[in-house]
């Protein structure tokens, strides 16, 4: 077996390894984080290998291991990375050392269990990526689900925590039952869960004749991942988990696993039923942009004003991705990674904001730039990154995503929901700055008077800086990323535009106009 | 004569058998299963299997309800006292039980064309009688059965033992 | 000469008084004897359908359930007097500990 | 070895080892340590289950006992999974009475072998006769072994409401033998096969399978016919509920399984029955799940839960094929590997006195005791049907065969159900990881080492059924494949 | 008068069992008086000698006060259950006697005339009716509401439930020989070498007697197992409340199930009504003294049996309850069944 070939098993089950040998080691505060870190970074190291061994420009799936798992029903143990999940990887790879890092103090009783479950939640996350069988998908994105719950239920901030676990657990479960019967109805119709097979059914439109059955699939599967993402108005989890959760469990808790799976598998296996359902979504997307916007305007505890940013900005890739162009669904996708880091930095702020003052709540706290300059830099800085300032790297994203939007043939009036849309970007320029005011700047607070901060110490330096910096580097270097993600972008949109001149008329629009497939941009990528 | 057996001893095990439900007192109760015991031996009889009837008689009205009668009198059971559970039950149970047997009866009485006659089986007179059949029934072809019998015994005998012997 | 289903129905009302009595009574040990009536009820199905299809197996199987209802009366009886001494009570709607 | 001998040997090895230990019973003190026998019972369950596989090996259909005994790999799957369930609670049970508690240890062990034995006899039986009796022996044991802890006042109740409600079902059960009999003439499985396609009687062969569907639905606690289980498993025992709530159980869903799979399988027949247990199966998953979510008392919760697994469960009996078969069949193992483990845990929780009653008493254990509460979390996820568990693979294959099928309501309700399901397995889950205590906190004597062989043999169980199918599923299916093939 | 045969069957058999009943009450009647005679004579008096020559009209005078006492019905007895109780125990003993056949097969126009019924299950309905009679003894000691019956009826019910088994398996050598349940075919099987063919001894059932005449004692509640009513402990047992005519109805259940368990161990183990040297002296005399003589040798039979009883009685103490229980669990049915199994080895190796 080359190292190819297992790359991608080794990165997924090294931190379960770790785990148990955290699990098996004893219960000292001070083995169980240095373990953790060592783990996570080295699975860091590991996930680098996919960037470094990626053949840039083809269009398939690489670094594939495929062999059979389970003979009746058809199961496989398939893995495998293209452009979409490769960055997805490496950023899940990277985010975890830093959420070890950041939790160093946070966690200051059962860091065994605290930890162990972090890194099972580190696999189930990177499983799901990988993941190309539907079976052994559904898995892992199942899975992702208990360690999150246990890690709120257990290290909530707050008396309400186990509710609020509930809450979490119970608005992913239930869809996700409702996702695998549609994946067993789509077994039934097809005899396979073979990912990359399924796509090309899908293509090819011979899952089902069955129009009505493969609607209600497809409504299947895009519900589950819907909450998951979450996309309004399916968000009444998020704040109180985020509310609840540590700040290492906050950073991997939104976003990425039901956007990937968006792009993956409901654009994968139903591209038509996607297309069609794309206004509802752009709709719901430009909406989420406002109301977390507004919502966000009167927050007064700064967790849950981060929390319904977060909403904001997942809204924003919705919008992007169902624009079905290829800047939208590139710029989505970049923006998914984005906001891995830029929302992820935030919250790890956040953290440390509340590790020293113990509170989120931004009426008693207040100039405390005063005290901690090297803080408020980093804040500043993502903040700035957080709202799209050009130059840094949430501009980039946020560009391609109107563009594609306003291109968009999906939707009666791109203008307006791509107006709404950058509305809701604006109002998100304002709360984020109203909050550095607030908490940085003005006079100084009750909290901060009381309780004497420190500013950020070697340990959390060293966690925040790589993240500014990629900050930079993402916002200039752009097309470095976006070579990978490009190739399947080509493909996600490409393959609507085929089928959209000859299968589906377009409903808003009289003139079958199709979008312009970037074709050279494949070429171009070489 | 047939006939006339049928009702008068189906008619007193119908009989016995409501006043089974209608009687207060375990023991009125138990006394009246012993007669809807003794009735259906004789209808056994008259179907032809005078082993059963006569095993009817010494098993179940001989021994089993003995033993019912006997722990009813160890226990010095009184008269069972009305109480709600037992009206909600009647409201519940009345309707069920009569719907079972509309539906059993009505299964029965419209394949009952098909199902034929029975003829007053086997006469006591006659030297001949089907427990040599039954044994030698029992000993090949259902000799497992038989045996594992034996397995269910054992466990009945255990359990009592466990269960009523005081602990010391 | 007496029609099979004459049988079968006076075993169904059997049953169904077995039935009956065993939802309607209070007292375990009555509910017990209703259960008693019920398997009788079921013997005497048997006996009919074997008179019926002139098979023995029928008879046979009234002769295993003659068993195992005596065992089974055995092993109750003794769960009952177990169930007297712990509770001093016969009646089902007393005996209610357990409870949701 | 003659192919009778053969065909019934776990069975033979489970009554010799049942009756030695009865034999060396009276050689002990009346109250001391009866451990040997215990290990005596472990033996002779391994020596079972060994014969079990020799049977295996011999990759054969015996029909013995005139008719009345099928060796096949159905039964042999059963077989195994009944020994390993029995293995499991006894080792559980070793450490469970401690010397001095009651004068009865012995005949316990003595009890729980020959209850395996007619739940044996029930997989392999394709006579109805003898799967009466064996439905007998293993009911009559269950309910001995439900009112085990005489000194507790809850224990007679449960052992009484168990066996009042299973011999009213068995009533049922065997009404419903006696109208298959009329209808058809024979009580044999196979010959009522072939019998029910000339009957003059069919709504007498329906109304047979109808009540024999009570009288089995009582046994496996599907709704409606599931009052007692609640009650019973608060009363027992807690190593008895992880045994009754899984061996008879799987007993039965086999008997189950080869009443609709062979006998009544045909298309004509199917189409007729299979609403009858649709329903069944909706008001089990339903009812189970909504009674499970007012449940305070643990084990109450669990019996609730098995209510509701029954019911997952019936919705492989809705779709015909050999899938079906052996997604039912898998799902048994799954589900027993969790159950037996998650009682297993609370027995070793509580111990012989049980002062661990509400799920409020189990806040903060994982504390206290990480390693078994991990265990039993676990277990939990794998009953709420997290991937890669038991639990989760056998629900997937099940609601697999339900909608390959064409009945996709079904898997919605089922799995909508399965949703709800994980509120309340949540409530204990969190319980045990919450940072507060309980106060029930019973001293705890740290668990034995037989019964951590127990539980971590279950925990490997249900993790292997998730991850690694692969081998009970072939067995499962290769019996399904007899059932059905037999039929054509 | 031309009688159809349904018609005479029906004539002869409600003649023989006029007759039967009023022998066999009789047959009670003169046990009690022989009891009480022999016992006197054990115990070195006369007994009863005042009424009738040597005594004999004692049993007539006894009946006489029976029926002319006073019939007390105590204030809080169950009354229907009260009553019922003595008749259910009379009627069970007598009713058994109905298969008993006392003489050899002696046809008049195609009814037996020696036996009021044939049934080819005999023995069985013998074991029926005998296991019904506890009903009898059970309902009146819980009838009178008074503990000492009470005590005296478990007692006495649980007696007969244990003591049935070994009495019913004790039987089943003697039934495994003769290959029916038919009393009349037993009896035929052991017919040949005079007493030698006797079960007793050519069937080598001597065991089966023992086993069979132990277990009988005690399900007719009698000397050396008359436990329930141990009228040192129990005054007199399930019958305390009892007086009159429900009394002597008890009485005569006691007797007449004597009676019966003698026929049962004549008709199974020493060849019924054959006589000891049949098969060695040929048949001699008139035809109605070959139908009689075999009645002689019946009632001989029976008589030795009654007064085994009696002798026992008065020579034997009383065992302890718990040494019962045990006498009958532990030893008798073990014992019983190792008797089956030789007799069924012994068969089998012979065949």
């Amino acid at each position: 077996m080359t190292i190819d070939s297992s790359i991608l098993s080794l990165i997924v089950f090294f931190p379960t390894v770790g785990a148990i040998l955290l699990a098996l080691l004893p219960a000292n505060p001070t083995l169980q984080k240095w373990g953790a870190l060592v783990v996570t970074l080295l699975t860091f190291l590991f996930t680098l290998h996919l960037p470094a061994h990626y053949q840039y420009g083809l269009t398939g799936y690489q670094f594939e291991v495929n062999v059979p798992w389970i003979a009746s029903p058809a199961i496989r143990y398939h893995l495998g990375v293209d452009g979409l999940s490769m960055w997805l990887v490496v950023l899940s790879g990277f985010l975890a050392p830093l959420g070890v890092l950041i939790s160093w103090r946070a966690i200051d009783r059962r860091e065994k269990l605290f930890y162990t479950l972090f890194l099972l939640q580190q696999t189930a996350m990177i499983g799901v990526f990988v993941a190309l069988d539907l079976f052994l998908y559904y898995g892992f994105w199942e899975w992702s689900l208990v360690p999150m719950a246990i890690l709120i239920a257990t290290f909530g901030r707050t008396d309400k925590r186990a509710k609020a676990a509930l809450k979490y657990f119970l608005y992913a479960f239930i869809p996700s039952a409702i996702l695998l019967v549609g994946m067993l109805w789509v077994y039934a119709q097809t005899g396979t869960f073979d990912l990359p097979m399924l796509q090309q059914m899908g293509a090819s439109h011979s899952i089902s004749s069955n129009h009505a059955a493969l609607w209600l699939a497809s409504l299947a599967f895009l519900v589950a991942f819907a909450v998951k993402v979450p996309v309004f108005p399916l968000h009444g989890w998020l704040s109180d988990a985020i509310f609840e959760a540590p700040t290492a469990a906050v950073m991997v808790l939104a976003g990425k696993l039901g956007l990937y799976s968006i792009l993956r598998f409901s654009f994968g296996i139903f591209p038509e039923q996607s297309r069609q359902i794309a206004p509802l979504m752009i709709a719901l997307g430009a909406i989420g942009i406002a109301y977390g916007a507004l919502v966000a305007l009167v927050q007064t505890d700064l967790k849950r004003l981060a929390a319904y940013s977060t909403l904001g900005h997942l809204s924003f890739i919705t919008l992007g991705i169902f624009s079905f162009t290829v800047a939208g669904i590139d710029g989505g996708v970049y923006q998914i990674i984005n906001h891995g880091i830029s929302g992820g930095a935030l919250f790890m702020l956040l953290g440390a904001l509340y590790e020293r003052y113990g509170t989120y709540d931004m009426r008693e706290l207040g100039g405390v730039a005063q005290k901690l300059p090297w803080m408020v830099t980093l804040f500043v800085i993502t903040a700035l990154s957080n709202i799209g300032l050009p130059g840094l790297n949430g501009f980039v994203g946020e560009f391609l995503t109107l563009s594609g939007s306003l291109q968009t043939i999906y939707v009666a009036h791109p203008m307006l929901w791509t107006t709404i849309a950058t509305t809701g970007v604006i109002f998100g320029a304002g709360y984020m700055l109203w909050a550095i005011q607030r908490v940085f700047y003005g006079g100084m607070g009750r909290r901060p008077d009381e309780v004497s901060g420190w500013d950020l110490d070697a340990r959390e330096q060293v966690a925040l800086w790589p993240m500014a910096v990629l900050f930079v580097v993402m916002g200039v270097a752009s097309p470095y990323w976006m070579r990978a993600i490009d190739s399947f972008g080509a493909g996600a949109a490409g393959r609507t535009a085929v089928t959209d001149v000859h299968v589906y008329p377009n409903p808003t629009k009289n003139l079958a106009l199709p979008e312009t497939p970037v074709s050279s941009t494949e070429g171009g990528a070489h | 004569m047939h006939l006339a057996l049928f009702f008068i001893f189906g008619g007193l095990a119908v009989l016995a058998a409501l006043n089974l439900l209608l009687q207060r007192h375990p023991i009125n109760s138990a006394l009246s299963l012993v007669v809807v015991m003794m009735s259906l031996a004789v209808l056994y009889w008259s179907l032809g299997a005078e082993f059963l009837a006569a095993a009817q008689i010494i098993v179940y009205s001989g021994a089993v309800m003995v033993l019912f009668v006997f722990v009813i009198m160890l226990l010095n059971a009184g008269e069972e006292e009305r109480t709600r559970g037992s009206k909600i039950a009647s409201i519940a149970g009345f309707p069920g039980a009569a719907a079972i047997f509309c539906l059993l009866s009505f299964v029965f009485l419209s394949e009952g064309h098909k199902l034929g006659l029975s003829h007053l089986g086997g006469s006591l007179d006659e030297a001949s009688s089907n427990i040599s059949q039954i044994s030698s029934l029992l000993f090949t072809d259902l000799l497992l059965p038989f045996e594992v019998t034996s397995v269910l015994i054992l466990v009945a005998i255990l359990g009592a033992v466990v269960l009523a012997k005081k602990e010391r | 000469m007496v029609p099979i289903s004459y049988y079968l129905v006076l075993a169904a009302i059997l049953f169904s008084l077995g039935i009956a009595a065993y939802l309607v009574k209070r007292n375990v040990i009555t509910i017990f004897i209703s259960i008693e009536l019920m398997l009788n009820a079921v013997n005497l199905t048997f006996i009919a359908f074997a008179h019926q299809w002139n098979k023995l197996n029928g008879q046979i199987f009234v002769f295993f359930v003659m068993v195992v209802a005596a065992a089974e009366a055995a092993v109750g009886l003794a769960i009952i007097i177990a169930l007297f001494r712990s509770r001093q009570t016969l009646n089902v709607d007393q005996v209610n500990l357990l409870k949701g | 070895m003659s192919s009778a001998l053969l065909s019934i040997l776990p069975e033979v090895v489970l009554t010799v080892t049942g009756v030695l230990i009865m034999l060396a019973d009276p050689f002990f003190a009346p109250k001391a340590s009866k451990k040997a026998l215990g290990w005596l019972a472990v033996l002779g369950t391994l020596g079972a289950a060994g014969a079990t596989l020799l049977q295996l090996r011999t990759h054969q259909i015996l029909l013995t006992f005139s008719g009345s005994i099928q060796m096949d790999t159905f039964s042999v799957f059963f077989h195994l999974l009944i020994a390993s369930i029995v293995l499991l609670t006894l080792l559980v049970s070793l450490d469970y009475f401690k010397p001095g508690a009651t004068s009865h240890s012995g005949e316990y062990f003595a009890l729980v072998l020959f209850g395996a034995v007619g739940m044996m006899l029930m997989t392999c039986s394709v006579e109805l006769l003898m799967v009466f009796i064996g439905l007998e022996i293993s009911s009559i044991s269950t309910y001995i072994l439900a009112g085990y802890r005489k000194g507790q006042a809850t224990a007679s109740e449960s052992s009484l409401k168990y066996f009042l409600l299973g011999s009213f079902a068995t009533a049922f059960f065997l009404y419903g033998i006696a109208l298959a009999f009329g209808a058809t003439g024979t009580t044999s499985l196979n010959g009522i096969a072939s019998g029910l396609s000339v009957t003059a009687f069919p709504t007498m062969a329906f109304l047979a399978l109808a009540m024999m569907l009570v009288g089995l639905g009582f046994k496996v606690s599907a709704a409606p016919f599931h009052v007692w289980t609640p009650d019973v498993y608060q009363g027992a025992p807690a190593p008895v509920v992880g045994l009754m709530s899984t061996a008879p159980k799987a007993a039965v869903f086999a008997v189950l399984l080869r009443i609709t799979a062979t006998t009544y399988s045909s298309e004509l027949l199917h189409a007729r029955w299979v609403w009858l247990i649709g329903i069944i199966a909706v008001l089990s998953m339903t009812i189970g799940n909504l009674g499970a979510l007012l449940q305070k008392d643990a084990k109450r919760m669990l019996a609730y839960s098995s209510i509701a697994h029954a019911g997952y469960l019936m919705v492989a009996y809705t779709a015909l094929p050999a899938d079906s078969i052996a997604a039912a069949a898998f799902y048994t193992a799954g589900y027993a590997a969790m159950n037996v483990g998650a009682f297993a845990v609370i027995s070793q929780l509580g111990g012989y006195d049980e002062p661990l009653r509400t799920i409020d008493d189990y806040r903060g254990l994982a504390q206290k005791h990480p390693v078994l509460a991990a265990a039993l979390a676990f277990f939990l996820l794998s009953l709420i049907g997290i991937p890669f568990t038991g639990g989760f693979f056998g629900k997937f294959y099940v609601f697999n065969a339900a909608i390959g099928a064409g009945h996709v309501w079904l898997a919605v309700l089922g799995l909508l159900n399965s949703g709800v399901a994980c509120f309340y397995y949540l409530r204990l889950l969190t319980a045990l990881y919450s940072r507060k205590l309980g106060e029930e906190g019973g001293e705890f004597e740290g668990s034995s080492p037989a019964a951590a062989i127990a539980i971590a043999g279950a925990v490997l169980a249900t993790l292997l059924l998730g991850v690694l199918p692969g081998k009970v599923l072939g067995l499962a299916q290769r019996g399904a494949t007899v059932q059905v093939s037999r039929n054509r | 008068m031309h009688l159809s045969d349904f018609q005479l069957f029906v004539l002869i058999t409600i003649i023989k069992i006029a007759v039967v009943l009023v022998i066999t009450l009789t047959a009670v009647a003169y046990t009690v008086l022989l009891e009480r005679k022999v016992i006197g004579r054990i115990q070195n008096r006369w007994g009863p000698s005042r009424v009738g020559p040597f005594g004999l009209l004692q049993p007539l005078a006894d009946g006489i006060k029976l029926f002319l006492k006073e019939d007390l019905m105590p204030m809080s007895v169950e009354r229907p259950l009260f009553v019922a109780a003595p008749v259910i125990a009379l009627a069970c003993a007598l009713v058994s006697v109905a298969v008993v056949p006392f003489g050899q097969t002696f046809k008049i126009r195609g009814v037996d005339i020696f036996e009021v019924s044939n049934v080819n299950i005999g023995l069985l309905v013998i074991l029926g009716i005998t296991s019904i009679g506890v009903y009898g003894i059970a309902l009146s000691g819980w009838s009178s509401n008074n503990k000492y019956s009470l005590m005296g009826s478990l007692r006495a019910s649980s007696q007969v439930i244990s003591y049935e088994l070994a009495l019913g398996l004790s039987l089943v050598g003697v039934v495994l020989r003769a290959g029916s349940l038919n009393l009349r075919d037993i009896v035929n099987s052991q017919i040949g070498h005079g007493f030698l063919s006797w079960n007793f001894f050519g069937g080598l059932q001597f065991v089966g007697f023992f086993i069979y005449i132990m277990a009988a004692y005690a399900e007719t509640n009698r000397a050396p197992f008359d436990l329930p009513e141990a009228e040192s402990e129990l005054v007199a047992g399930y019958h305390t409340e009892y007086s009159s005519m429900k009394f002597a109805m008890f009485f005569m259940a006691e007797y007449a199930n004597m009676l019966t368990v003698s026929c049962v161990a004549t008709l199974l183990f020493f060849g019924g009504a054959s006589s000891p040297f049949e098969g060695w002296i040929p048949a001699f005399g008139p035809t109605w003294l070959q139908a009689i003589l075999p009645i002689f040798w019946f009632v001989a039979k029976v008589f030795s049996f009654l007064f085994l009883y009696i002798w026992v009685r008065a020579t034997l103490p009383r065992f302890r309850y718990d040494q019962l229980m045990s006498f009958g669990w532990k030893f008798l049915l073990p014992l019983a069944m190792a008797n089956i199994l030789a007799t069924s080895l012994v068969m089998a190796l012979r065949s």
